[in-house]
């Protein structure tokens, strides 16, 4: 019976796919953040840290695009390619741990604050309506500067004022599945919370919680490069601390625009793509957007 | 039915506006007490001795230290401190900054007037274009219209505030190849600023680029939240019974589709204030915008402990005042709601 | 000058004013507003920097140099009043004895006894002599406007014109965006070449170079290595650089302890060993930091605090004192000492306890020391030392370097005055914290009796000549020993647009600098292109175009919207 | 009045297709009530919808309609706007949703007048008032929002909203579904009095065949997009859908249908997927072998006509 | 079997009013029997069935099963929702959209712990018609027609080997053509495993077609009870009569005016006196509009609660 469950499996796969495929803006998307993300993953098997490394630094200082360095040099004549390309995986790291960090503890409290009418439901609605109106760029940038801006507490910091959004979502997905009668039938057959949670809201959650999560890892990354520019990131090279470098050293002014303009257009593209595929996918997987199209 | 029912029937309903507005100023009191209290525990985390940090590196005796630690209220105990924090925040008085000698509340009126300004025309601009370009896209999905919109601000979406603003400046400030550098490099006014119109022109030639960096991210937000709003609404059948009573289309869009859209988007444009909040930031330090926002990046930079403090405070409770506000609006707003 | 064509001159800077009470303010930006409000007691001279007349015409010293005198100028100031010496007692009486007004200045009268006045004449009573009394950096208020001041460390001093006694009076102080200042038609001096002057804040290092390009500002100092060089190429603008004031150096934990002699932090006791600090000193390649972190715009540092600006105290190694970049030499050193390499490589204390591991503290935010910590890792690993970068922000730096000592290595630096008395009190065994780990200054925790006795020395010394040589000692002292490594001297990066300004005298006028120097010369002397309007025409032709532009491009999409409207009205809803 | 030529609605969901309703032909005379009745799916508000041209874009719509003559469904869009409500006006299944929640329910009745520039201002208000009167609620109710009404009420403003231009026709798509039982009989009885006073058509659509015969002179059976029957309210149903449609709602004191349920066996017919020759063939408790190949058209057989083979003999 | 004595169940309504959607009911089904609860929209019909699996709390009252009075504590809820089962209006939203029929069928028996979960599931299944089970397992609900949605639902409530099952509207969301079948399935189960059902409906044809007996609630009472064939073709309350005057076979109509009442405000007396045609016409006692009616008992004799009508002889 097994198999049947792993036929149907490949096959609701399938249709998934057939679904996610019609939008192209999503494939196109899914193609881009699969490109960035192996090129990250491979990273290490060509080139390490060093690349990063100022002393390292083969160019000329600030050299346009050529042949050697395709993407031009740094102030330090370092590669921006291969800064780039090392860096995505900081950028990368940093948007991902950050909305598993929002996404855990959005999904915990939100489900809770959906699932528990009484007084526990209200106290947690109530922190999450006060996290989310806490604007959190500011409250962000507070944070990591009292934290000390290592890749730790950056996660941390975009994680902490990141998560209210996404309980929000999940309390509201939470109540319209606790009120679907299949939980009343459930209750019926005597389940108890915890079955209810995990059987019943998550799974339903689920697809919505994998779109959300992409989005909030586009909008990590973003925050991420912003808190870099604004100096409160001791981070190892990114995507925002190589803009944030660019800025320091006067690109923009000495007509570098390679400097400027390449890890901007990294950050656009790779944001884009997660949204782009975080959009397509939850048309595809949100029933009530699905229903709509129909 | 008599009317006399009806005023009966009326009457708790206003009621309950009263009631509910009471509540949520109650939360949002709630909510700024919270905010009071952990801004304090915050900032108590802070590495380094505040008043270290101060001197600068300059030189002080450790009795000069002293005295600056007993005039910031640093020696007393930490409960101590907690108490005498929060009479004083009571009193609106948010400290003396470290850095500038006076009190917070008073740098934070000398900035506020440029901050609302920016942010506020900002908002204006990114609401109108957003939601009614949202609504125009929501309306016909799959447009050319919505396609090209839905691309704009999804590409606006996606970039970077500081980064955008930068290369503004850079086009339109600095100039690039044939297209002049017509806008100014820096602030809010020229310091010879004219008289009258004049001086009107001047403060909007200044405020071009960082409006339009403000605008260009946060309207791209308000566009796709009332375009899918929009797109909720299409489907429903009084927009089907309204197109039947022959309306013209722009017609059933305009007073069926947008006003029920628009009642959704009210607490998210409310929201997303606390979004143009901290995009201020960036964008007043980029275009050195003599706003609140660069007043707190400073605060950080130095670190400030007071002023920090102060402005985010301010911040904070602004935006949840902002979000109350809009709770309440949307409550009068709704007929739904506004008697349940 | 005839309204509308008045000579104005615009300096940017990138740090906004913090107060315009000088009993308050601790900006460098606000520092030099204040020089060309207020008058002082005396200016460095503009071609020696020898202190020289300024408020005070003339002094004389008491043999046992505890008492001076000073001769106050027969001056106005610039609201008519009369200068006297009672406005300069009344200055230093009130830093004195109001705590509020000792925020700015207050180390400055910390070594007073009593000030008192008669008539022009200023007498100073000291408790120790003091050979930089004559660097005083209190600018002199006028009494009778201030003694109305309730309480000074409230006051905001936001009240134009002001009243002062410099070339220039500021009118005007927008916050955070510029500070006007008119020329001073009562200045002693007479009366400065240009009308006005106006300093400009810009947030956005960039912004202020694009805004120098385009002719918003005719003036900027204080420039980083990539923006002096962006000006490159540039016709109208004059790149100025020159030796700087600063002196850029390593601060290494050689033991720290508190005033009382107790030991305090965490420092690696390798680096207790001279030899060890020898070592690194041979082992970092100056002239290589200078080209690849200072892009070339620095002096390398073969001498110690001091900069080679200030002639007359710059002293320079030489012989076999000198060190010079030779790894062969360090490891030899090292390898004399004990310290042996491991298999990996790094060495260990000649017990075997703990191996050559140490911390490089360093700015976060800070590119240039990032680049400084990569190139010093790379040089101390060729000598089996293992450096690791630590950044931390401001407060935390200041705190771990300058009191809790909980560091290896730390970047350091300090920008000289005129009179380096300031600097060289940094190494004394005083300025370390006191026992409960408080208050200091030290930039080294040095505490050293030669290096002692030779700063007492000097501080009693009052021929500028002898005192020298006493001052080079202690650099000397201080290059041997190394409790600081001197790394280099960060030129001074100005640059400023000929096409508005004719002229202007560096300080000193030999290579000197322009804005970030001292005293009030570059822009008392300065004069402006005569054929100066005001800019707003181009401006405002500017805002015209951009409004038409906006205008076109709102006209032709209402137009395209209202034509799809009307196409789509009868097409399909 | 009004005659279906052929009319045929096809969905179009990507690559696949949803014939929902599949040439439908009927006439309705001027003053006629008609009854549509069929389950779910089977495409009574597809033809509803089709009537005044209001489905969604996706929607490939076929045949003729002809309204007084002329043909809705190539009529310029200036034409359709000014017949759409006071030639035919609509009646929707759910109230609650038919009405703009956010606007008064006057202001909602009087949008018609206005649009067909019929009354305004003080005019239209009495013209509102007027209407809420005719069908029974009071004037004041006009400063009401939707939510204030249950659901009868709610009904009954559809109901005045469709009456506020005087419209010739009008179609009512399941206007009693989700209405209590009491509230459905107070409504039903609303129709039938002003059908009766104003001699309007009305095209009525449910899928309670005892609530249409009620209501209803002729009455009309869709199965998967087809009329399968039609014919006089009264007697005999021919088809065997619309004999097993009509006994599943028992007669309450028969007792032929005590303690004895009746249904079809096997399920509806999912419209993409269509068996050939007759689509009721799978379900139907009387087939014959040629009805695998043979697609019945209406077979006409007294006053009623049935797409049955059964019919002809 | 399934016992309800003086229940009342309340909720919070708006302004701080309570909402006493039940109202004093005694009710109880019998084994091997089926009842149909009928009556208007909002009268209280779902909160009772709710009230009886202990999916709500009555605020007074109490449900018996067997005789044992319920008792809310978990472990013997669990216990009674093994005896009685619940099914719902609405199979679609009955069944979890990601969970294969299998899935679906197997939740109790999971819960529960029950062994042999397949073959509980298969028997389960098939009982409800599903034949052959197996090709069943692995289907979502959105590929399966209303009807078997809901046989679905039945074989989930049977995989308990329940004694009793409240239905709840069990075929109104179905198709014309469909309802027939579950119906007859309820049948054939109460016949086959002497299950009892409490049938809660607003449409008294289908009472007509299944029920043993009936009652007719209104405003949370129980207002007119007895055997369907009494009931329905000899109705006795002037509710009742109104009811199934409205059907449209009925020759004369009696169109009640005015909205069905409001939970939060019970009016005096008989709480049907605002609405009922006699009071209307003027043929009501003063009894109708000031003194309550006591609440009728559970017993399965036909009973009114009604001033107007003489009591009928319980010998
Ligand atoms: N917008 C649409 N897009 C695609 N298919 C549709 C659309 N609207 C209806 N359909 C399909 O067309 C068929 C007929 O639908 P229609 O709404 O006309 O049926 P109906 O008889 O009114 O049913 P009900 O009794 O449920 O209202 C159904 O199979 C339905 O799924
Ligand atoms: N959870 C609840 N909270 C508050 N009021 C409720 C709740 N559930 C039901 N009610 C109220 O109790 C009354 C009875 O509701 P119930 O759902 O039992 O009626 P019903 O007879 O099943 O109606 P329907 O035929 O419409 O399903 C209604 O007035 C309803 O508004
Ligand atoms: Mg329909
Ligand atoms: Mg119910």
């Amino acid at each position: 019976m097994s198999s049947v469950v792993w036929v149907r499996r490949k096959r609701a796969f399938g249709k998934f796919w057939n679904d996610f495929r019609k939008h192209r803006a999503g494939v196109s998307g899914l193609v881009i953040l699969g490109v960035a993300v192996v090129l990250a993953l491979i990273a290490p098997l060509f080139i390490d840290a060093g690349v990063t490394n100022v002393v390292s630094g083969t160019g000329a200082k600030l050299a346009p695009p050529s042949l050697d360095h395709p993407l031009g040099t740094d102030e330090s004549g370092r590669s921006v390619l291969l800064m780039i390309w090392w860096g995505s995986r900081t950028s990368l790291l940093i948007g991902f741990l950050a909305a598993l960090l929002s996404m855990v503890i959005g999904t915990v409290l939100g489900i809770a604050a959906g699932h528990f009418r009484g007084w526990t439901g209200a106290v947690i609605l109530r922190v999450t309506d006060w996290f989310l109106v806490l604007p959190s760029l500011v409250t962000a940038l507070v944070l990591a500067a009292i934290l000390g801006g290592s890749t730790a507490t950056i996660i941390v910091a975009i994680g902490v004022t990141s998560w209210p959004s996404t309980a929000r979502l999940i309390r509201a997905q939470t109540l319209a599945v606790e009120a679907r009668p299949y939980i009343e039938r459930s209750l019926a057959l005597g389940a108890g919370h915890w079955h209810i949670a995990t059987r019943h809201v998550l799974p339903n959650v689920a697809p919505l919680l994998l779109a959300s999560t992409t989005l909030e890892v586009a909008s990590a990354i973003v925050t991420e490069s912003t808190l870099a520019f604004l100096g409160v990131s001791a981070n190892k090279t990114s995507w925002g601390t190589m803009l944030r470098g660019s800025y320091d050293w006067g690109a923009a002014t000495a007509g570098a625009w390679w400097y400027i303009l390449v890890p901007g257009l990294c950050i656009v593209a790779v944001v884009m793509a997660f949204t782009l595929c975080g959009r397509a996918l939850e048309t595809v997987l949100n029933p009530r957007l699905r229903t709509r199209e129909a | 039915m008599s009317s006399t029912v009806e005023e009966l029937e009326q009457a708790p309903a206003r009621h309950g506006l009263l009631r509910y507005a009471a509540t949520k100023a109650g939360g949002a009191l709630l909510s700024i007490a919270m905010v009071i209290v952990a801004t304090f525990f915050l900032f108590r985390l802070l590495p380094g001795d505040p008043v270290r940090a101060l001197a600068q590196g300059r030189n002080m005796t450790p009795e000069q230290l002293d005295l600056e630690r007993a005039r910031l209220g640093l020696d007393k105990p930490v409960p101590e401190q907690f108490l005498h924090f929060i009479g004083q925040t009571l009193r609106l008085d948010l400290g003396v900054s470290y850095e500038y000698k006076r009190p917070v509340l008073d740098l934070i009126g000398e900035r506020i007037g440029s901050t609302l300004l920016l942010t506020g025309t900002a908002l204006v601009i990114a609401v109108s274009l957003g939601l009614w370009q949202g609504a125009r896209a929501g309306w016909k999905p799959g447009s050319r219209f919505d396609k090209i919109s839905t691309a704009i601000s999804l590409v606006l979406w996606s970039v970077p505030t500081f980064w955008l603003g930068l290369l503004l400046l850079m086009v339109f400030a600095a100039g690039i190849g044939p297209i002049p550098g017509i806008f100014p490099t820096r602030g809010s006014s020229s310091v010879d600023k004219p008289d009258g119109f004049a001086g009107v022109l001047d403060v909007g030639q200044h405020m071009v680029l960082p409006c339009l960096t403000l605008v260009a991210v946060v309207y791209a937000q308000y566009l796709l939240v009332m375009r899918s709003s929009v797109i909720d609404e299409v489907g429903q059948d009084y927009i089907t019974t309204a197109r039947a009573k022959g309306l013209r289309d722009d017609d059933v869009r305009r007073r069926h589709a947008v006003p029920n859209a628009l009642l959704p988007t009210v607490t998210l444009v409310f929201m997303r204030i606390g979004f143009v909040v901290g995009g201020a930031v960036t964008v007043e330090a980029i275009f050195s915008w003599p706003g609140l926002g660069q007043l707190f990046y400073e605060a950080i930079r130095v670190p400030d402990f007071t002023l920090m403090q102060g402005t985010f405070l301010l911040i904070t409770v602004s935006v949840i005042v902002m979000n109350t506000l809009a709770d309440v609006v949307y409550h009068v707003l709704d007929p739904r709601v506004r008697s349940a | 000058a005839e309204p509308g064509h008045k000579k104005v001159i615009k300096i940017g800077v990138t740090q906004s004013v913090d107060s315009m009470n000088p009993f308050l303010a601790v900006r460098l930006v606000t520092g030099s507003i204040q020089r060309l409000i207020y008058g002082f007691l005396t200016v460095p001279d503009s071609k020696t920097l020898q202190p020289s007349p300024d408020l005070a015409e003339s002094w004389t010293t008491s043999p046992d140099g505890l008492t001076w005198t000073f001769k106050i100028r027969q001056a106005k100031w610039s609201d008519g009043q009369p200068i006297t010496a009672d406005d300069a007692a009344w200055t230093f009486n009130k830093m004195m004895t109001d705590d509020g007004a000792k925020t700015g200045n207050g180390p400055a009268v910390e070594n007073f006894r009593s000030v008192s006045a008669n008539g022009q004449e200023l007498t100073i009573k000291l408790k120790t002599p003091q050979a930089s009394m004559l660097d005083n950096p209190v600018p002199i208020m006028p009494k009778h406007v201030w003694e109305k001041v309730k309480d000074i460390s409230k006051y905001d001093a936001e009240v134009y014109p002001t009243v002062g006694s410099g070339p220039y009076v500021a009118v005007e102080h927008k916050k955070d965006q510029f500070v006007r200042l008119e020329a001073n038609p009562a200045y002693w001096r007479g009366r400065p070449k240009i009308d006005e002057l106006q300093v400009i804040f810009y947030d956005n290092p960039a912004a202020s170079i694009v805004g120098l390009k385009k002719g918003d500002i005719d003036l900027i100092g204080r420039l980083n290595p990539p923006d002096f060089e962006s000006l490159k190429g540039d016709d109208n603008i004059v790149q100025w650089n020159t030796q700087g004031r600063r002196a850029a150096y390593l601060q290494i934990n050689h033991g720290a302890t508190t005033s009382d002699n107790k030991p305090i932090g965490d420092g690696h006791p390798a680096l207790k060993d001279p030899r060890v600090r020898t070592a690194l000193h041979y082992a970092i390649d100056k002239q290589k930091l200078v080209d690849e972190v200072q892009g070339g715009l620095a002096k390398p540092a073969d001498g110690s605090i001091i900069p080679p600006l200030y002639k007359d105290f710059f002293w320079e190694a030489s012989g076999a004192e000198k060190v010079t970049f030779d790894l062969a030499k360090a490891n030899k050193i090292l390898d004399d000492a004990g310290y042996k390499r491991g298999p990996d490589g790094v060495r260990t204390m000649p017990d075997g306890s703990r191996k050559l591991q140490f911390r490089f503290s360093i700015h976060t935010d800070t590119p240039i020391e990032d680049k400084l910590a990569e190139y010093l890792t790379g040089w101390f690993k060729e000598i089996g030392v293992t450096l690791t970068t630590k950044r931390l922000d401001s407060s935390k730096f200041t705190e771990e370097t300058g009191t809790t000592a909980l560091f290896d290595i730390a970047i350091s630096g300090w920008s000289v005055n005129p009179d380096p008395e300031e600097v060289l009190a940094t190494h004394l065994c005083s300025r370390r914290p006191t026992a409960t780990g408080e208050g200091g200054g030290t930039e080294s925790f040095y505490c050293d009796p030669t290096y002692e006795s030779l700063y007492l020395q000097q501080q009693k010394e009052l021929d500028r000549t002898k005192r020298a040589d006493v001052i080079k000692k202690m650099e000397e002292r201080l290059y041997v020993d190394a409790p600081v490594i001197a790394l280099y001297y960060p030129n001074d990066l100005e640059g400023y647009r000929k096409d508005r300004i004719a002229s202007i005298t560096p300080i000193p006028e030999d290579k000197g600098l322009l804005y970030g120097g001292s005293g009030y010369w570059p822009f008392y002397t300065l004069e402006a292109v005569s054929t100066d309007t005001k800019t707003d025409g181009g401006s405002n032709a500017g805002l015209i175009a951009g409004i038409a532009a906006g205008v076109v491009v709102l006209a032709a999409a209402g137009f395209f919207l209202t034509r799809r409207r009307r196409g789509a009205a009868d097409e399909r809803e | 009045m009004l005659t279906l030529d052929e009319l045929s609605v096809t969905y179009r969901l990507g690559a696949a297709e949803v014939p929902a309703v599949r040439g439908v032909s009927l006439e309705l005379a001027s003053g006629e009530a008609l009854g549509l009745a069929g389950e779910s799916g089977s495409g009574k508000s597809s033809v509803a919808l089709a009537l005044l041209r209001l489905l969604p874009r996706s929607a490939v719509v076929g045949g003729r309609v002809l309204l007084d003559g002329e043909d809705v469904l190539t009529m310029k869009w200036g034409r359709l706007r000014a017949v759409r409500w006071s030639s035919a006006s609509i009646v929707f299944q759910g109230a609650q949703h038919g009405l703009n929640p956010v606007r008064r329910i006057g202001d909602q009745i009087a949008e018609p007048l206005q649009v067909h520039k019929l009354a305004s201002g003080a005019a239209a208000d009495r013209r509102v008032r007027e209407l809420l009167e005719q069908v029974g609620l009071p004037a004041w109710r006009a400063r009401s929002y939707p939510h204030e009404l249950s659901g009868g009420q709610r009904q009954r403003v559809m109901i005045a909203m469709a009456l506020a231009c005087a419209p010739q026709l009008i179609i009512a798509d399941e206007p009693t579904t989700a209405l209590d039982l009491m509230v459905q009989a107070q409504v039903l009885t609303l129709i039938r009095q002003l059908i009766a006073e104003h001699g309007i058509s009305l095209l009525m659509i449910s899928h309670d065949l005892s609530v249409l015969a009620d209501v209803c002179d002729r009455l009309a059976v869709m199965y998967a997009g087809r009329l399968v029957e039609i014919g006089p309210s009264s007697g005999e149903f021919k088809h065997p859908y619309s004999q097993a449609l009509a006994a599943a709602f028992p007669t309450v004191g028969d007792p032929a249908s005590r303690l004895a349920p009746r249904g079809l066996a096997g399920d509806p017919p999912d419209p993409q997927r269509l068996p050939g020759g007759c689509a009721f063939r799978p379900r139907c408790p009387v087939a014959l072998e040629e009805c695998a190949s043979t697609d019945v058209q209406l077979l006409v057989s007294g006053d009623r006509a049935a797409a049955c083979v059964l019919v002809g003999e | 079997m399934l016992e309800a004595t003086d229940l009342q169940v309340e909720f919070p309504g708006r302004g701080g009013r309570r909402a006493r959607a039940v109202d004093g009911v005694n009710l109880s089904v019998g084994a091997g029997e089926i009842v149909a609860l009928v009556g208007e929209s909002g009268c209280g019909k779902t909160t009772l069935a709710r009230t009886l699996l202990g999916l709500e709390r009555p605020s007074a009252g109490r449900i018996a099963y067997d005789g044992t009075p319920l008792n809310y504590s978990t472990r013997s809820l669990r216990a009674f929702r093994r005896q009685v089962q619940l099914v719902l209006q609405d199979p679609m939203g009955s069944l979890n959209p990601r969970h294969t029929v299998y899935d679906a069928v197997a939740e109790g028996p999971r819960i529960h712990g029950l062994p042999d979960e397949e073959s509980v599931v298969a028997g389960a299944l098939a009982r409800a018609g599903l034949r052959p089970p197996e090709r069943f397992f692995q289907r979502y609900p959105h590929e399966l027609s209303g009807g078997q949605r809901q046989r679905v639902v039945i074989a989930g409530a049977l995989a308990l080997e329940p004694k009793v099952l409240i239905a709840d509207e069990p075929v109104a969301s179905l198709d014309a053509s469909v309802r027939g079948e579950i119906l007859a399935l309820l049948l054939k189960l109460r016949d086959e495993l002497g299950l009892s059902a409490l049938v809660v409906t607003h449409d008294l044809g289908l009472a007509w077609n299944i029920a043993d007996r009936v009652a007719v609630m209104y405003l949370g009472r129980i207002v007119e009870s007895g055997r369907t064939e009494d009931v329905l073709t000899n109705p006795q309350h002037p509710y009742t009569k109104a009811l199934l005057s409205v059907l449209p076979e009925s020759p004369a109509r009696i169109v009640l005016t005015g909205e069905p009442p409001d939970p939060t405000r019970i009016p005096t007396g008989c709480r049907f006196h605002p609405r009922c045609q006699l009071v209307a016409a003027g043929t009501g006692a003063d009894a109708c509009t000031t003194i309550p009616l006591p609440i009728l008992p559970a017993t399965t004799d036909t009973q009114v609660a009604c001033h107007l009508v003489p009591a009928v002889d319980n010998s």
